[in-house]
């Protein structure tokens, strides 16, 4: 069976390591958060101007002045700091930001990434994915593997506009976790139940897929 | 000590015409200079290029200059939450350039320190690339950005003293620390105005020279955009 | 959170290694690593290359590391006061890389922040610009600059926390808090290493994110370099 | 009767205006503040990261992290603020410091400056001196006329390595207010009791004579 949201969620935390900054982007990889042990030294930033986030604030606790990049109020935690965007992205582009996960509407073999405009559709600009796909030398793409007509989003080739060539290095979707290799995508791991020509069928690009393919394990 | 205050909002916004170019502060609702926005769009000055983070939202933050229809460019990095803007962008009624939200903020902390370009990797193998020099460093390539060049900042800060040090709070810092200075007016509205001598040197996000006119702002809504709450355990 | 402290001064210099590029907080002797730098002089590590605002004096501060043979390439703005280190600059036992100290300083932020190469107008018409591409920007000219590629930045802050994060005080933020996060290595000594969540984010200099050890020097001299008094009236 | 240092600075201090952030370099620039009267809005930066410096400290009061550019220690006034190297070049670069006043060993008629290097001799290095003088609208060097030897410092072409080129607007020597304008060296005002003929002798460049010249007002 494939994974839903927060499958993916949870198997991305996995990759999370000790002293990790980790910058999530908005949608699947927001829930990353709540999957991640506590015992694991971890800051989170928002390229808005915060690192060291911590939960949701209660309600009333909100604070008008305590945002995250989605516009969600937030709060934060002992050993936070704020700095203006310029100091952000710097940290972001100076690759002081270990680990960054978005979403992605394509994703290539060759690692490029389109995330953020559909030709004929409204385009309401790149925010900061741009910024963390070019300097992010760690980025996870957390995805659906196919879209809701059932098409591929690991292309040969991205069709849309590119938000960043190069750059995806790992993918996890709710059928498997990928690298993208020299040769194309590289089946790591499946999720539970999922067979490999289910994947197989699902992917666009060239899939490589090793002799034993393990299961994700998910607790 | 040389004193920044201005006696009003209108004193504060003295110079401004149509067509010029403004940056303003915030980022989302948060950290908007939310009085002067006000008074803007009940101005009679219009065609302004604008240069700001977002787009604020229908009736708030800098959804007013869109209501009333006072701006012919936008320069921003996310324009979405705001379905008037969506209008005008889609019959062509404004101008919309979209820049990667790292690039604006160094765009303009390039205009604020004098540095006329610099390179940076992000939209680099984009259309964001476009007709840009590109350039290998260390083996890596680079987009060529230039430094904004603006009219009038419009900044919101905390706290700011009559010598127009500034303070700001959380995530309101954003880009009004950055703009501050990157135009050729910095006009400051400030939740505190307090007396020279109250804020700690050493706290100092914004020193004064960077700032040309600052006053105590009206009122501040300080709308919150996505309330989020974590439910008790 | 994530720690940052280490309990000593050889932890907090593993790694280093002869031939390497250092860059060294302070300016004068204000804000200075002083404790890293005694260890360093007394290491047997040496041909270093050091990047910072000045030489120290003879007997205190970068001046021990001159006194003790350890640097190859000085890359400095202003090298008076130091007669050892213009002994070694005279018989060529040392480089001497002569930088404009704003370029100097925007180099070492431009490495902090992934800013590979800039644009400046400081040295135009002058030798710094030989090799230099010049480019011109609003017909004014300016100079490419490169960021500097360090392996260890060396850094004293007045007081830090558990986290790494910094606060400086008075003129001894200097070349600190834009040389923290721009090399490889970034080492912090502090006067006060306090637990985390007694600093105000709001108050922090230098996040946390851009600093890999830090501890809590053990002696702090101080030394002033030009006492000067004004008599009472 | 020429000027010393300190006539030198009280004339200069006249050139100061309501609202200018001043940066003044060692030597003689330094003795201008102790001309400037205390009804004036200005303030003065030091490019080591202090703004609103006020006078040296009494015996005792000193403090280490506390010194302007030429590492002496200095006070603050109310107003002031501290910040980092980059950011105070910023300022600088960014045309944020109305006023520039510093020495030179050479000035010539096109503007140039050349205030660092002596070839053959020990060279200490620039300093902040280059992106000062690239980068202010409103340079004023203060010098004297001519050096030990009795040659001009105010050159036709400038002999040694240059610190700017086109940037320097007005001098002020122990014998003249001087400007520099496409022309060459326009003279504008003599020192008390100096005369023209004094001025044109201790002058190399091409010195432009108006009818009128003024004698400066110091008392």
């Amino acid at each position: 069976m494939s994974l839903n949201k927060n499958g993916i969620a949870k198997r991305i935390a996995q990759e999370l390591q000790n002293g990790f900054y980790v910058n999530l982007g908005i949608g699947i990889p927001t829930l990353v958060a709540n999957y991640v042990t506590p015992e694991l030294e971890v800051e989170f930033q928002s390229e808005n101007g915060v690192l060291g986030m911590g939960p949701f604030p209660l309600a009333g606790e909100e604070d008008a002045d305590l945002i995250n990049a989605g516009k969600q109020t937030i709060t934060t935690l002992p050993g936070a700091s704020f700095f203006d965007s310029a100091t952000s992205f710097g940290m972001i582009r100076g690759k002081h930001v270990d680990l960054t996960v978005l979403g992605a509407m394509e994703v290539d073999q060759t690692g490029a990434i389109a995330n953020w405009k559909i030709p004929g559709k409204l385009v309401k600009g790149m925010g900061g994915a741009m910024d963390l796909v070019a300097s992010a030398d760690n980025i996870i793409v957390a995805m659906m593997h196919t879209d809701r007509h059932g098409n591929s989003k690991l292309k040969t080739k991205c069709s849309l506009p590119l938000t960043g060539v190069d750059c995806v290095k790992r993918i996890v979707t709710n059928l498997a976790v990928i690298d993208i290799i020299e040769d194309g995508f590289l089946l790591k791991e499946r999720a539970p139940n999922v067979e490999i020509h289910q994947i197989v069928k699902a992917t666009e690009g060239v899939l490589i897929i090793p002799e034993n393919v393990k299961e994700m394990e998910l607790n | 000590m040389i004193t920044k205050t201005v006696e009003n909002i209108s004193r504060a916004l003295e110079g401004i015409k149509s067509g010029m170019t403004l940056m303003l502060g915030g980022f989302g609702l948060c950290g908007i200079p939310e009085n002067l926005i006000k008074v803007l769009a009940n101005s009679t000055y219009s065609e302004f290029t604008c240069i700001s983070a977002n787009v604020g939202v229908d009736d708030y933050g800098l959804g007013l200059l869109f209501k009333e229809k006072k701006v012919k460019t936008m320069i921003s990095s996310y324009v979405g939450e705001n379905s008037e803007f969506e209008r005008q962008m889609l019959s062509n009624e404004i101008e919309v350039i979209l820049t990667p939200m790292g690039t604006l903020a160094e765009k303009c902390r390039a205009a604020q320190m004098g540095i006329p370009a610099f390179y940076t990797p992000a939209g680099f193998g984009t259309e964001i690339a476009e007709g840009k020099e590109i350039r290998t460093f260390q083996s890596k390539k680079y987009i060529l950005e230039e430094a904004y060049q603006a009219d009038f900042a419009l900044i919101k800060a905390w706290k700011g003293d009559h010598a127009g040090n500034l303070i700001f709070r959380g995530t309101a810092k954003n880009f009004n620390s950055i703009m501050t200075g990157a135009a050729k007016t910095t006009v400051v509205e400030v939740e505190k105005l307090v007396p020279v001598g109250m804020l700690d040197p050493n706290e100092i996000h914004t020193p004064g020279i960077f700032v040309d006119r600052i006053f105590q702002g009206e009122s501040f809504e300080k709308r919150i955009e996505n309330l989020t709450n974590s439910s008790p355990q």
